[in-house]
């Protein structure tokens, strides 16, 4: 490559970066804004002081946003752990089981199909179900609706990686006197730690970051954070210190820990595309 | 040399997990391991998917009667067609999927041919390009609207700088319906880059060797081998983006709320305040159902047309 | 910025949560659960309220929620059955969910509740009512009114009293020219709902027909919706998506020389220490034919609140006029109590606006519109103001579509006691 | 240890049938090895054995017990496969333990096992390391440890040795064949390669098509071919087959080729067309005989392999190096007619061969 292509790629790849982490910049920067510089045109980008003002406010101790936290903390942990499990177990089970009439195809298509359809359509009906469950407001109700929107992932995923397990290994296991429960923990579930961390990291993302469905089913109790954040719209106003602070709170982590789940998520992600 | 012939009297495996396995079987044991996420999928995704299609034929809005009202047939589905608002929203939501996912298709691949590579710099620019698509979509919302916000916003506050007089983002109609498009944009462009970024590693080496050997230039080499290489994913990656950007809800709620007026109703948020701000259930069960069934249309189609271009991978 | 309600005393633990909300209302002998808006005002009374209410023996908890999301709420608490909340607040959009609200009438009468009260505001069409019964304590009240900036308004020779917004545009011409580099009025134009308050006031017609459907004056309508676009070339440049604070924020800076809004949101301020408007505003009455949009703001009692005689005295702790005069003085909630505008000392400190705010109380009404039939009229006069669709177009269609949305039946009583219903 | 029995088996994937209509005696203690080439149903019986796939119809007993129904885990059964198939996660001694930690054997038991198996097989200093961590040969020898610690009833390998180099696969040849005689333990072995079949096994059975063809010794398979496919896939370089009539008075007759029958073919009746098979060392020069021109040598060094053209047939030879030969030269080649052998030309069944009709076996003498 030549010196003009390089600096031309270089050029390109830098506005891209700017592009895309500019907006984290003004999040950050404004949840350390005054409260008082975010009406008034010509404050500049960068807050004229830095305060904690917003963050001490949020934080308040008499405040709900550490229940929050822990609401999305243990709705999170508690669907990633179940989504994956029971996604594993699924994946395991259509891929050797053999049903007939292509059953298994049918319902790797149906778990697919989950993510074709609009989550507005369920929204409702699953809100009138838990209504009849008596689990409105529930940390369950919230955790039953994610660990259904991401098992299907998990699956799908996971459907690709058990196509390219090698059988030996499986039919060693047999013959050493392994049935499904035993071969499933102790061969299978060991050597696909790298696609099962792959699937955690991408349901956790999912479930973290999840809005329609927490805030039918969990408008208060079991509020997460993203649902917190549209409370900060009111109708005199825009609290944008405030939620720039959440918002920082809620995306700060999740970038951080994207950082350095990097490979899983990119693989996560680009699973089915890129081998279906 | 040999090892002595005694038979253990144990021969088969034991312990509680190989009575188990015994009992049910091979196939039980993994109709078992089935069963839960199954059950998981029914109670939440396929119970309500059928309630509501089931509720799509009948006239129930929950603000006037806590017990669904009588059978209606088709009604709600004929009411949807002849309502304006409606065909507004999806008009709205066709122009901003399909632009959306264009925009996100052309800056994707740029990114992804820009960024592929293993130098460990390429690998931690591709990281911090994906951040936009990780972080939770409300929050992508609350983002934007304190950039654009016309008078005070960062974004024209820059703008205003280098001496340009900045769009009234959020609270012109047209401004904000293209700032809609340009959020989704932000959001999901890292997907399209990542995902061929991976199309793209995977693609053998030796050809584009045997290409430039060919003496392909660049542009050709890309064009002629790159390219329909790596269409089938294209395809893939377009039909995600459209359907999920046809059902793009979060970022509505957060930027414009749909506004100025109906400027910005996508099909999602519209059936979200007719579901869950008037509680129109049935109504909103319909249109929910009109939009589910062109998803699932959008899939088909796509799905032919990935068979279609990803034909010399059968042959492979 | 955000003044959270006495929060730790919700409390609810997680663990509460994973069992279940309904579960709690069994244990609300000692306990209610308040659901108030969080505005730094209705939520801070509550909370200090409450404070001093515990000595009754009931401990009363705060929930506090943004507007749309009280709203939202209160809603699916009702209808969805969950019944957290014992005592709700709330307003005529509520309408839908009405039928589930306890009758007060027993105790309006027992106590003989309503003396003293600001003249017609237990009545139809202002607070709440479902077949006749009250349902609805007012508590604070507000109506939309119009504030000035004097200097601004005297140099353009333009005196305060508007007949109609085509009369205010009219001024703004003036004032403009008078004072170069600012604009003639700000709005919270980013609110969708809110440019009801200026339709409200400038339609002069019904809204519900004779036979009971929503239904309007078409060219009387459609002739308010051209005054308001016409209204909306004033606003500031770019100043078609503001905020409350935002819109308040430019009538302080003097970039508008008139703020449209509801007073009880910015009058606290323009007086505080360090206003550059202080003694320089006033308040004048709302132009146009129609009515001031009234905000006033309700306790109710959902029929699934077991104790009912403690929510009631709840509601007379809050909403009665022992505390009226300080949730005025301290958090700027509008009285119900009429007694409290008699008040010499406030009577004086306020002189340059209560009058046009009394005023303003007397003439206010609530349109009898429920959120949907609210939600499609705001939305298109949005339309018509941004130019996506003529007024003639814009008002054709809400017609026509209004007539396929039921009017509930506390609407009809409301339309009828306010003179809103076509004869 | 004990005697396997396949009775009937049939075993059909949808409407195909890999395995068809399957007799076979395995004896107690004995070396057998399936031997056919891909896709023959060699690897479909081994896994029927195993249990890894059950049989469409037919009995399977192993020893006494009737095991047809049983899966592989309930079998005393253990394998080797082709890939190996050790678990990547666990160490050489956990690999070669796991069947009998499974099967809840104690502690002491596994580790003294284990210990005793990895002496056999030299594996001591490789205890500690992960499969990854060790050669070809080294994972060979884990994953033949893993079925020695299971002291099974039978032992079954899948082509254990195809993933070696040509070199370890000739050295390791020889040990594991060395290694099962001192076991003694029953052993089924599938193999592609007629060379492994013949030096390791005491019977072989020829797959082909999903049907056994024949069972037998080594050199019986070699001598007493029973059908042509028999022939052509036992031997290297495999056996020339050139299309012939049977003439008047008992000769063979191959285009311009007359060759003489080696018996009087009993029943035969002139005009009937045959197959002729000629093993190539069975083909000398002589200054005597059929001439034929020399079209192609390859040198294997103690031998060479003279492709031949006579009389307008190809005929391959396997002659000694010191008959110094080129490319075009004009030789003189003599078959003797009691070392060809006889096919009928429609079912390929064998109608002559040299080892059935009991000839003295210095035929194989040029064969080394």
């Amino acid at each position: 490559m030549n010196l003009a292509v390089r600096l031309g790629r270089a050029t390109l790849i830098a506005i891209a970066l700017v592009v895309a982490l500019a907006p984290f910049v003004v999040l950050f920067l404004n949840s350390l804004r005054p409260a008082d510089e975010f009406l008034s045109a010509g404050s500049g980008l960068v807050p004229s002081h830095i305060t904690f003002e917003h963050y001490a406010e949020i934080f308040d101790p008499r405040g709900d946003t550490f229940r929050y936290l822990l609401n999305s903390l243990i709705i999170t942990t508690t669907s990633t752990i179940i989504a994956v499990l029971l996604g594993a177990m699924a994946a395991y089970a259509l891929a050797r089981l053999k049903l007939p009439f292509r059953l298994s195809i049918v319902i790797g298509v149906m778990f697919l199909v989950i993510r074709f359809y609009p989550k507005i359509t369920v929204a409702l009906p699953y809100f009138l179900l838990m209504r009849q469950f008596n689990l409105l407001d529930t940390h369950l109700a919230v955790i039953i609706a994610h660990v259904s929107l991401t098992v299907p992932f998990v699956v799908w995923m996971l459907l690709a990686f058990f196509e390219d397990f090698p059988r030996e290994l499986e039919q060693a296991a047999i013959v050493d006197g392994c049935g499904p429960i035993r071969r499933f923990m102790l061969i299978v579930v060991p050597l696909m730690t790298p696609a099962l961390a792959a699937a955690a990291v991408l349901t956790a993302f999912m479930s973290w970051n999840e809005f329609l469905m927490a805030s039918t089913v969990a408008p208060n109790f079991a509020k997460t954070l993203p649902v917190r954040i549209s409370g900060f719209i009111t109708d005199k106003g825009i609290l944008w210190g405030s939620m720039s602070a959440m918002s920082s709170v809620i995306v700060i982590p999740v970038a951080l820990f994207a950082l350095f789940t990097q490979r899983y998520l990119a693989r996560g992600l680009t699973v089915g595309a890129v081998k279906g | 040399m040999s090892i002595p012939g005694t038979i253990p009297e144990t021969r088969r495996p034991v312990g509680l997990v190989a009575r188990l396995e015994r009992r049910l079987g091979e196939t039980g044991i993994l109709l078992l391991f089935l069963a839960p996420a199954m059950l998981v999928i029914a109670v939440a995704q396929f119970y309500p998917l059928a309630s509501s299609a089931i509720l799509s034929f009948f006239d129930w809005s929950l603000a006037r009667s806590p017990t669904v009202g009588p059978f209606i047939g088709l009604d709600n589905y004929a009411r949807t067609f002849k309502d304006p608002i409606f065909a507004g929203t999806v008009t709205f939501t066709i122009v901003f999927a399909i632009s959306s996912t264009l925009l996100q298709l052309a800056c994707g691949l740029g990114i992804a041919l820009l960024t592929v590579g293993e130098s460990y710099t390429l690998r931690f620019v591709r990281t911090l390009l994906m951040l936009p698509m990780v972080i939770a979509p409300i929050a992508v919302g609350t983002i934007w609207r304190m950039i654009l916000a016309a008078r005070v916003g960062p974004l024209n506050q820059g703008l205003a700088a280098i001496g340009i007089d900045g769009p009234n983002w959020l609270g012109d109609p047209m401004w904000a319906a293209f700032s809609l498009i340009m959020i989704d944009a932000w959001e999901w462009t890292p997907f399209v880059a990542v995902t061929l970024t991976a199309a793209l590693t995977s693609l053998p080496g030796d050809l584009l060797r045997a290409a430039s050997v060919d003496g392909a230039g660049r542009w050709k080499s890309f064009r002629y081998i790159v390219f329909p290489m790596i269409l089938p994913v294209l395809v893939l990656v377009a039909m995600f983006r459209l359907i999920e950007a046809f059902l793009t809800l979060d970022i509505v709620f957060t930027t414009t709320a749909g506004g100025p007026g109906y400027a910005t109703h996508t099909l999602s948020f519209w059936i979200y305040q007719q579901g869950l701000k008037y509680f129109n259930i049935s109504y909103a069960a319909a249109s929910s159902w009109i939009m589910l069934l062109a998803c699932v249309g959008i899939a088909l189609a796509f799905l032919a047309w990935r068979r279609q271009v990803g034909k010399w991978q059968v042959s492979r | 910025m955000i003044r959270r309600t006495n929060a730790s005393k919700l409390a609810a633990t997680v663990a509460a949560s994973l069992v279940g909300v309904a579960l709690a209302n069994g244990a609300a002998a000692a306990e209610l659960n308040f659901s108030v808006m969080e505005s730094g005002t209705y939520d801070k009374a509550a909370s200090q309220i409450a404070a001093e209410f515990a000595s009754t023996g009931t401990d009363v908890k705060v929930f506090a929620f943004p507007w749309a999301v009280l709203r939202q709420n209160n809603t699916t608490d009702l209808i969805s059955g969950t019944n957290q909340y014992d005592v709700m607040s709330g307003g005529y959009y509520l309408a839908d969910v009405y039928s589930y609200f306890s009758t007060l009438d027993d105790y309006i009468a027992r106590d003989n509740y309503g003396e003293g009260m600001i003249a017609g505001l237990l009545s139809p069409g202002r607070s709440e009512f479902v077949a006749g019964k009250s349902i609805g304590i007012p508590y604070g009240i507000d109506a939309y009114g119009l504030i000035y900036n004097t200097e601004m308004l005297e140099k353009a020779g333009v005196p305060p009293e508007f007949a109609s917004w085509a009369d205010l545009a009219a001024a703004c011409d003036k004032i403009v020219a008078a004072n170069p580099g600012t604009a003639c009025f700000s709005h919270a134009t980013g609110s969708p709902e809110q440019i009801g308050g200026f339709f409200f006031s400038g339609y002069a017609g019904t809204y519900i027909s004779e036979d009971g459907k929503y239904a309007l004056d078409v060219p009387a309508a459609t002739a308010a919706a051209e005054e308001i676009t016409a209204l909306w070339k004033y606003l500031p440049e770019k100043g078609t998506a503001l905020t409350f604070d935002e819109a308040h924020q430019l009538f302080k800076d003097q970039q508008v020389a008139i703020t449209v809004t509801y007073p009880s949101f910015i009058t606290n301020s323009l007086d505080a220490e360090g206003s550059p408007v202080a003694g320089k505003w006033g308040m004048s009455q709302f132009p146009g034919q129609g009515f001031p949009w009234l905000s006033l703001w309700q306790l109710f009692i959902p029929s699934a609140t077991e104790d009912k005689d403690a929510a009631w005295a709840w509601i007379k702790a809050y909403a009665g006029p022992e505390n009226a005069k300080r949730n005025l003085v301290e958090h700027n909630i509008g009285s119900v109590w009429a007694a409290t505008y008699e008040d010499p000392e406030l009577k004086e400190r306020n002189a340059h606006f209560w009058p046009a705010l009394t005023a303003g109380f007397a003439a206010a009404k609530n349109p009898p519109l429920s959120g949907e039939a609210q939600d499609l009229l705001t939305n298109t006069l949005q339309d018509i103001v941004n130019g996506r669709v003529s007024a003639a177009d814009g008002i054709g269609s809400v017609a026509a579509q209004w007539a396929n949305i039921p009017v509930p039946p506390a609407m009809l009583e409301a339309a009828a006691g306010s003179d809103l219903q076509e004869k | 240890m004990s005697s396997v029995s396949l009775s009937s088996i049939e075993k059909k994937y949808g409407e195909v049938s890999a395995v068809r209509d399957l007799d076979l005696e395995i004896r107690d203690g004995e070396f057998m090895s399936l031997l056919g080439p891909s896709g023959c149903g060699k690897t479909t019986t081994l896994n029927m054995i195993a249990g890894l796939e059950l049989p469409t119809s037919g009995t399977i007993r192993i020893g006494d017990r009737d095991v047809t129904r049983l899966t592989a885990m309930h079998r005393d059964i253990a394998m080797v496969f082709q890939s190996y198939a050790l678990y990547p996660h666990m160490t050489v001694e956990r690999n070669m333990g796991f069947a009998l930690m499974v099967r809840g054997h104690r502690p002491d038991e596994i580790a003294r096992r284990v210990a005793r198996a990895s002496e056999m097989l030299s594996l001591g200093d490789y205890l500690g390391r992960y499969p990854r961590q060790l050669s070809g040969g080294q994972r060979q020898r884990v994953a033949l440890g893993r079925a020695l610690v299971r002291e099974p009833e039978v032992f079954l390998l899948d082509e254990p040795l195809s993933n070696l180099d040509a070199v370890l696969r000739v050295q390791t040849r020889a040990e594991l064949s060395g290694l099962f005689k001192s076991l003694g333990t029953t052993a089924v072995y599938v193999t592609h390669d007629q060379a492994e079949a013949m030096t390791m096994s005491d019977r072989i059975a020829v797959f082909s098509h999903g049907r056994l063809q024949q069972v037998g010794e080594p050199l019986e398979i070699y001598r007493a071919p029973a059908n042509r496919f028999v022939a052509s896939f036992v031997g290297s370089p495999p056996m020339t087959f050139l299309d012939a009539v049977l003439g008047e008075g008992g000769e063979i007759v191959s285009g311009d080729l007359r060759l003489s029958a080696p018996v009087a073919l009993a029943g035969a009746r002139p005009g009937q067309p045959i197959v002729v098979g000629i093993r190539p060392e069975d083909v000398r020069l002589a200054d005597e005989g059929l001439p034929a021109i020399v079209d192609v040598i390859e040198h294997l060094g103690s031998l060479q392999v003279v492709h031949l053209t006579a009389a307008g047939e190809r005929i391959v030879a396997q002659l000694p190096e010191d008959a110094r030969l080129r490319r075009g030269d004009a030789v003189r080649v003599r078959l003797e007619p009691a070392q060809l052998y006889l096919f009928d030309a429609d079912a390929g069944a064998s109608i002559y061969t040299p080892g059935r009709n009991d000839r003295s076996p210095s035929h194989t003498e040029t064969s080394k």
